[in-house]
């Protein structure tokens, strides 16, 4: 039952990505500028972002047939659990997509706070006191800060009505007004934006809610929360910071974006190198990867942007390939504490093997796509002459990539340490086609965009990064 | 935004690439021959499948690494390169010692690479492209203070590679673990690319500019020499004591580097190219005894079981080829005439003393004791191969294993033995095999060295500085033949077996020989100050009047790893620990740190 | 008219960083609910649109008689004791709040030119009440005063709202208070599921994530 | 023709090596007061040896067996590369690695043997002989650096360090001792313990030719003029001569020194050497 419940979703979700890369080839490419009965909005970088989260939520999908079938089996949780699961991945999905199709500011608003309230249930999904309180955290803190966000829109709202008459809340009206706004407001307005969506973007210092409720969600879900959410809000900060680059001069922005990306990327080095808890570890690494995507944006180049992008979709690839396999490993060792974790080439080798392939991705080696991203973020960053920004980029990463492989060798390797509260036999290491299909979906594009990249996604990056510039 | 790749320009076959493609032929080659045999019976099927793939793309990524013309590709093949080996280091991946040495190994390279890669992006800023000659070209115009950072960060980047000291600690760790062609690959030939990127990018790219260069490398050279030999000369470790000779020889082929450097700043292109000509044939010299000697140790773990020495003895008998290839790698690496380490070591030499009479002053001093260094470095590593050959095949065998050794499988001789043919001929014909180097380093150098005649390797035609390792090669016979002469002329040339000579002692067992550790004490005193030795000694009591046993362990300090990197790792990961307390979980400390960012950023927000 | 319910909120919110009981605090949310839902009626009846009146009386109805039910509803069905365990005493809150205050005073000074004082107070007031709703969720304990803070962070935010000449659009509000309604009972649920697991709702002793 | 000449050389020097051997013993026992034995003592030696049987240890193999033959032909290579006519062959400088090719050789014999005392004789010589490969090669370089010119300081230097190498070289006091056989002190005898009879007369032959190499080219140093062609050159034989008695003196003024300060015996030479070589750039 529950089972087919999954192949089906699978399937939907299947369509679903045809259906987003139909729309980004389209828009994307053609650079169209959609907008309908003056609500909805898209353009290339929505394109984008849909994508993205088709991508994601496919291949979540995918891996979530066999993973909560195994969760049933492992009795962590009953038949109704199961099916309220896949509702609740449904609306969360659901409100992703909406995010970026919206022109209305206020409604990309309650957009967001809705992923947040639906999520919640998935990252309380267990039930136990960890899952709870890691819920509570995400909840309460989110909210918080989407409020302020919340302030900040109506201060842009204020800016506008007061500047030029015109009522409305739509990003397009805003941008073509951007000019006539007071620059004091829209500064004033972009610190709150910044601090309440950057909240829920999970940059530093207001990511303190992300490894909890990464660690304790439900791990397809895990990966779609770092894969897609935060890149969701993070998309809502580059509308905004379109209007106000184009208002009061990008270096304002620029520079916000530059200073809490550094931050975030040191706090999660920091973080990284004594960490004790698999996913926790993979949480950290979200944020430092959405610290290297707020660097390229603050460093404002076209090379940077473009890497910024294109950063934006590897990591969400990678970082849900690696989620997957720790949500295996999880199930398997029934703990994701490093230190009881070890041999899992043996234990499961075809998770072993993937994990391998992504913990290289996700440090950026050749041929991986997140090399080409790092690539252009970091040689950007050498380009505009910051040097100090580039050299503390590639320090910062060496320092994290050699702590994840330091601790990911102790992981992959040595005696299969089979120890765990579910009882083993009911565990079956034997991989399911979902399974293959879904590390099989995300290696493709983790190699293929390492390889080269279509002159398709050239052109719809393009297009993207020329919006961003406000060209 | 394509990759910024010129493919006209991607790859470049000059003789400095085609010289260090000959060298990794020759080394991998064997290898893989002798994969076969080694391998037998060892792993699974698809392990050894995957293994044996591994290995290819590895050998693969080192022959593209050096034909590549375009930067960015070479810093792309590079991390390859390291991440297949790092997956070979971790072939026995249930050992913890492998995980431990591969994570070591694979941390300090990445950083290593961080280097590399900012010099290539601040060339990069200048060039606008990462073809080698555009890059060139910029960095000529560049001010000497960034040429001098870019030298830096080269010299780390490779020099984490290329396991130079301090920056060495990785080597002896990591490549005992392979198997053991594996770890002739990676001592033979793959450190050695980290010196053809320091040859390319520093003598081709970034052009020599400044006179501490030179001076540095010939420190760092001398100073890996000596610690690398009284390492390896501490260990009982078979596979662990070449891992250390190998930072010691990288010592030997850097001197010739650094002294390059010195002549090439100083205008002695003549020198320079000597020099270079010295590192270049002591690097291939290492490439192939060095692969020699981890084939040998590779039959002696296979036949055996162990490769520690203290339990080892007496293998002639049992292996007689592998002693034997193994007598010849030896001699060949404690530069005894007439093979190939001896020709190296005697023209590293040769640059050092043409050197002293032309560079000013104090250099000259400075060269003459690096001279001694390079004297004192090689009298060590002879001792060093005494221990390792004495102790591990003469004499009685002291374990279980070495007694019922078994000989290695013919696939395995056979490579063994091309090496070891290669040991005697780069020895005997040195004098084409410099003519080859020179043709090497004219580019690099802007001068030819030819020697014109055939045998002798003299320098300028009528110097009393020559060699001629075949001309040795006959006395020594001639020397040979003369002292059988005396022994059956005036001897009468009956023996018969008897015991050896025991001072009274009613019998000598295999217990009363010398072991890997005594030999090894004169130096480990008079080197006290360095090594920092202690003992354990501990008392097995039965009861509490009688003491059955003594136990006694000595050990060395490894002053790098213990002063150096465990200092800073351990002070890193308590400044972490420190730091780790701004998210102890408290809810409301969480929302504190949004508000205080934003009324910060609201205070500050006129500043941005 | 305005400027005394501005003047009361303001001293309400102040007074809220000295309350330490449960039903207090909840009153004073009431009140200023009130005010706020004052405030909004008499814009719409400066400005006469439909729209306004049904967000006044949307308010009225939800932050004053809704909301605040709902909670002395959970907190019977909870019967944990309605202190809020301070952090910080009233004194030192008290003296935060002062700060609190100046900084919205400064921000406000930011955003609005002076001759429009109304703004500014309306605008200051409006910062001041999401500043203070914010250091309520720090400085107390219990899961409760954090939702109540929350909830007094958006009552600023609409004050904030009213002073756009017209309000914000009519189908945003509407949205915005549906999401309210969804929030509050989202909360309302996880403090039962803590209260079920942990058995009490003391949310400083939620710290078993750490690092 | 300068073939035979220095085919010449090789035969008198390996002729005469014993005999300066004999003469320091003759002098060093006259100078104790003792009769001692007549200074052809060392040829009767040889003889005796040659003609005594070989006992072979069991345990060893043919390294052991080849070893004497091999430390033979190094030591008659050092004194043909000290002949003019082999100068194509190798500078002086390749004396100090075919010493090593000896040396290495009798290391191992020695180890083969499988007795204690072969290893450590094995480890002793290597570990001092690891310093003295720095002295000898730099004094080398010294004497190319100022060829020809007489009684010049760098001569002198040179000189005086060559003088300490060869005393280590040939295992004389202060180093080592050739009369004593008491184990724990001994260094190169320990490692010809088990080598007897023709073997053991080969080894002793060379170790007497490789001393008198070392001698002549001291006494080349000290009256360069002679050097190295050295047939009807009494000045040359004089100063062997003298230098024969000097190593007298010395063996019978000082007393042996423990190993661990046998280096600082040794790199004293080294800086002897070194100052050689600046006072020789330095043109003095």
């Amino acid at each position: 039952m529950v089972k087919r419940l999954g192949i089906l979703n699978a399937v939907a979700h299947f369509i679903l990505w045809l259906l987003a890369l139909y729309f980004f080839v389209k828009v994307g490419a053609g650079n169209l500028k959609l907008s309908f009965c003056g609500f909805f909005y898209a353009d290339a970088l929505s394109a984008f972002l849909i994508f993205t989260t088709a991508t994601i939520s496919f291949a979540a999908a995918l891996f979530s047939i066999s993973f909560i079938t195994t969760d049933l089996v492992l009795r962590k949780i009953s038949e109704r659990k199961a099916l309220f699961y896949y509702l609740l991945f449904n609306l969360f999905a659901a409100a992703m997509f909406f995010v970026p199709l919206i022109n209305n500011l206020g409604c990309l608003w309650v957009a967001i706070e809705l992923t947040t309230l639906i999520s919640s249930f998935l990252v309380g999904f267990y039930n136990t006191r960890h899952s709870v309180e890691a819920a509570w955290k995400y909840l309460i803190i989110c909210s918080v800060g989407i409020t302020l966000a919340l302030f900040g829109v109506i201060l842009f709202t204020f800016a506008l009505s007061s500047a030029t008459g015109i009522k409305s809340l739509n990003w397009t009206e805003l941008l073509a007004a951007a000019k006539m706004l007071d620059p004091t407001i829209i500064r004033v307005a972009f610190i709150f934006i910044l601090v309440g969506f950057g909240t829920k973007a999970g940059l530093a210092p207001m990511h303190t809610w992300l490894p909890d409720a990464h660690s304790q969600a439900v791990s397809p879900v895990s990966a779609m929360l770092s894969g897609v959410l935060l890149k969701c809000s993070l998309y809502a900060i580059l509308r905004y910071g379109v209007v106000v680059a184009d208002c009061c001069g990008a270096s304002f922005y620029t520079n916000l974006m530059l200073v809490f990306g550094l931050l975030s990327l040191t706090i999660a080095c920091v973080f990284i190198i004594t960490q004790r808890d698999l996913k926790r570890l993979l949480a950290y690494s979200s944020i430092e990867h959405l610290g290297l995507i707020a660097v390229g944006v603050g460093l404002n180049s076209p090379l940077a942007l473009f890497g910024a992008l294109l950063h934006l979709f590897n990591h969400a690839v990678s970082k849900a390939l690696m989620f997957f396999c720790a949500g295996r490993v999880a199930q398997a060792y029934g703990t994701h504490d490093l230190g009881k974790i070890s041999g899992v080439s043996r234990a499961l080798p075809v998770t072993g093997l993937v994990m391998l392939a992504g913990v290289f991705a996700l440090i950026g080696f050749p041929p991986c796509s997140i090399f080409i991203s790092e690539f252009y973020l970091v040689s950007s960053a050498f380009l505009c002459g910051n040097y100090w920004v580039g050299a503390l980029l590639l320090g910062l990463l060496a320092v994290i990539g050699g702590a994840l492989l330091y601790h990911f060798g102790k992981v992959l390797f040595g005696k299969p340490t089979i120890v765990g509260n579910p009882p083993q036999q009911e565990f079956s290491p034997a991989e399911s086609g979902g399974n293959w299909l879904a590390y099989g979906f995300l290696l493709f594009f983790i190699l293929g965009l390492g390889i080269f990249i279509p002159a398709i996604l050239q052109q719809s990056l393009n297009a993207a990064v020329s919006i961003l510039r406000g060209e | 935004m394509n990759l910024l790749i010129n493919f006209k320009s991607l790859v470049v076959l000059d003789p400095l690439g085609l010289f260090f493609l000959a060298v990794i032929f020759l080394v991998s080659l064997p290898a893989l021959i002798y994969s076969l045999g080694y391998f037998k019976g060892k792993f699974t099927r698809t392990k050894l499948l995957a293994t044996q793939l591994i290995t290819l793309a590895f050998v693969a990524s080192m022959l593209l690494l050096v034909i590549v013309g375009n930067a960015l590709v070479f810093l792309i093949i590079w991390e390859l390169m390291t991440l297949l080996s790092y997956l070979l280091v971790l072939t026995d991946d249930e050992n913890e010692a492998a995980i431990s040495a591969a994570s070591t190994y694979i941390v300090m390279t990445h950083c290593g690479t961080a280097f590399l890669t900012a010099a290539l992006f601040l060339i990069y800023r200048q060039a606008g492209s990462f073809d080698l000659p555009a890059m060139a070209a910029a960095c000529q115009t560049m001010s000497p203070l960034l040429r001098n950072w870019l030298f830096v960060f080269f010299l780390v980047g490779f020099g984490t590679k290329a396991g130079i000291v301090p920056l060495h600690i990785w080597l002896p760790s990591a490549h005992p673990q392979a198997p053991s062609h594996i770890s002739s690959l990676m001592s033979g030939v793959m450190i050695k690319t980290a010196l053809y990127g320091l040859i390319r990018f520093v003598f081709m790219v970034l052009g020599i500019s400044s006179l501490w260069w030179g001076m540095t490398v010939l420190f760092l050279a001398v100073i890996s020499c000596l610690v690398g030999v009284i390492y390896a000369l501490m260990e009982s470790d078979l596979k662990k004591l070449l891992a250390y000779c190998s930072v010691e020889n990288m010592g030997v082929i850097l001197m010739g580097i650094g002294l390059s450097m010195i002549f090439t700043c100083l205008g002695l292109a003549s020198l320079a190219a000597l020099a270079l000509i010295a590192g270049l044939y002591h690097l291939i010299n290492h490439a192939i005894f060095k692969g020699l000697l981890f084939f040998c140790a590779g039959s002696v773990q296979k036949g055996t079981g162990t490769l520690d020495m203290e339990k080892l003895g007496g293998l002639i008998k049992k292996m007689p080829w592998t002693a034997a290839f193994f007598l010849v790698g030896a001699m060949g690496i404690s530069a005894l005439p007439p093979l190939n380490g001896f020709v190296s070591e005697w023209l590293t030499l040769q640059a050092f003393f043409s050197g002293v009479l032309k560079v000013p002053g104090l250099l000259a001093l400075g060269l003459v004791l690096g001279a001694v260094a390079l004297a004192l470095t090689s009298g060590l590593a002879a001792a060093c191969f005494v221990k390792a050959f004495g102790i591990t095949f003469l004499a009685l065998p002291r374990g279980q294993g070495a007694e019922q050794a078994k000989e290695a499988p013919a696939s395995m001789l056979f490579a063994m033995f091309l090496l070891a043919a290669g040991v005697v001929g780069l020895g005997l014909l040195a004098v084409p095999v410099f003519n080859l180097l020179a043709g090497v380093a004219q580019p690099i150098c802007g001068t030819s060295l030819q020697v014109a005649d055939l045998f002798s390797l003299s320098l300028q035609p009528n110097s009393r500085f020559a060699i001629a390792p075949l001309f040795i090669l006959l006395v020594l016979g001639g020397g040979l033949l003369s002292a059988a002469a005396a022994y059956y002329v005036f001897g009468r040339g009956k023996f018969r077996l008897g015991r050896t000579w025991d001072c009274g002692y009613y019998k000598i067992d295999s217990r009363n020989e010398y072991t890997a550790t005594a030999f090894s004490k004169p130096f480990r005193i008079s080197f006290s100050f360095f090594l920092l030795p202690f003992r354990k000694t501990e008392r097995r009591k039965d009861s509490f009047y009688h003491v059955s046993s003594f136990v006694h362990e000595t050990h060395t300090t490894k002053i790098f790893k213990k002063y150096l990197y465990d200092k800073a790792l351990d002070s890193l990961y308590r400044g972490t620990k420190v730091f780790k307390r701004i998210q102890a979980g408290s809810i409301h400390l969480y929302i504190a740190y949004v508000l205080v960012t934003l009324v910060v950023l609201l205070l500050l927000v006129r500043i941005f | 008219m305005n400027w005394l319910c501005l003047f009361a909120i303001l001293l309400i919110t102040a007074e809220t960083a000295l309350v330490s009981r449960f039903p207090a605090l909840l009153r004073n949310f009431r009140y200023q609910s009130f005010c706020l839902a004052l405030l909004v009626f008499l814009a719409a009846y400066r400005e006469g649109g439909v729209s306004l009146y049904i967000i006044a009386f949307l308010l009225f109805s939800l932050k004053v008689l809704l909301i605040p039910y709902l909670f002395d509803v959970l907190i019977k069905r909870i019967g944990s004791s309605d202190h809020l365990g301070l952090f910080l005493n009233a004194q030192v809150s008290l003296f935060l709040v002062f700060v609190l205050g100046l900084v919205a005073w400064f921000f406000s000074g930011l955003v609005v030119a002076p001759p429009a004082y109304l703004e500014q107070l309306t605008l200051g007031v409006a910062c001041f009440v999401m500043l203070t709703g914010v250091f309520l969720m720090v400085s107390r304990i219990k899961a409760l005063a954090q939702v109540i803070g929350l909830l007094m962070t958006e009552n600023g935010v609409f004050l904030a709202a009213t002073i756009i000449p017209g309000g914000m659009p009519f189908f945003v509000e509407i949205t915005l208070f549906f999401d309210i309604l969804i929030s509050v009972m989202i909360f309302g649920l996880f403090i039962y599921r803590i209260n079920a697991i942990f058995t009490h709702i003391d949310v400083s002793k939620l710290s078993g994530l750490r690092g | 023709m300068a073939l035979m000449d220095s085919l010449i050389h090789l035969l008198l020097l390996v002729a005469f090596a014993p005999l300066a051997n004999g003469i320091i013993t003759k002098v060093k026992n006259n100078l104790r007061l003792r009769q001692g034995p007549g200074i052809l003592q060392p040829y009767r030696n040889l003889i005796k040896l040659f003609g005594k049987e070989e006992i072979i240890p069991e345990s060893s193999s043919w390294i052991f067996r080849i070893t004497p033959f091999i430390v033979f032909a190094t030591s008659v290579t050092m004194v043909l590369l000290l002949g003019s006519g082999f100068g194509r062959v190798g500078d002086l400088l390749v004396v100090i690695f075919v010493l090593a090719l000896g040396r290495f050789f009798q290391a191992l014999a020695a180890l083969d043997a499988g007795s204690s005392f072969g290893g450590m004789g094995a480890s002793r010589e290597m570990f001092v002989s690891s310093f003295v490969e720095p002295a000898a090669c730099l004094i080398i370089f010294a004497l190319y650096l100022s060829p020809g010119v007489a009684w010049s300081v760098s001569h002198f230097l040179a000189g005086l360090a060559l003088l300490l190498v060869l005393l280590a070289e040939t295992s004389r006091l202060p180093v080592d001792n050739q009369e004593t056989h008491l184990e724990l002190t001994m260094i190169h005898e320990a490692m010809l313990l088990d080598y007897s009879g023709p073997s053991l007369a080969l080894i002793e032959w060379s170790v007497y030719i490789k001393q008198f190499f070392w001698l002549c080219l001291l006494a080349g140093i000290i009256c360069p003029l002679a050097c190295p062609t050295l047939i009807g050159l009494w000045p040359f034989v004089a100063g062997l001569l003298v230098l024969l008695f000097v190593i007298a003196f010395i063996e019978v003024g000082i007393a042996k020194y423990r190993l661990f300060k046998v280096p600082d015996f040794i790199i004293f030479g080294v800086i002897l050497a070194l100052l050689a070589v600046v006072s020789a750039l330095l043109g003095v």
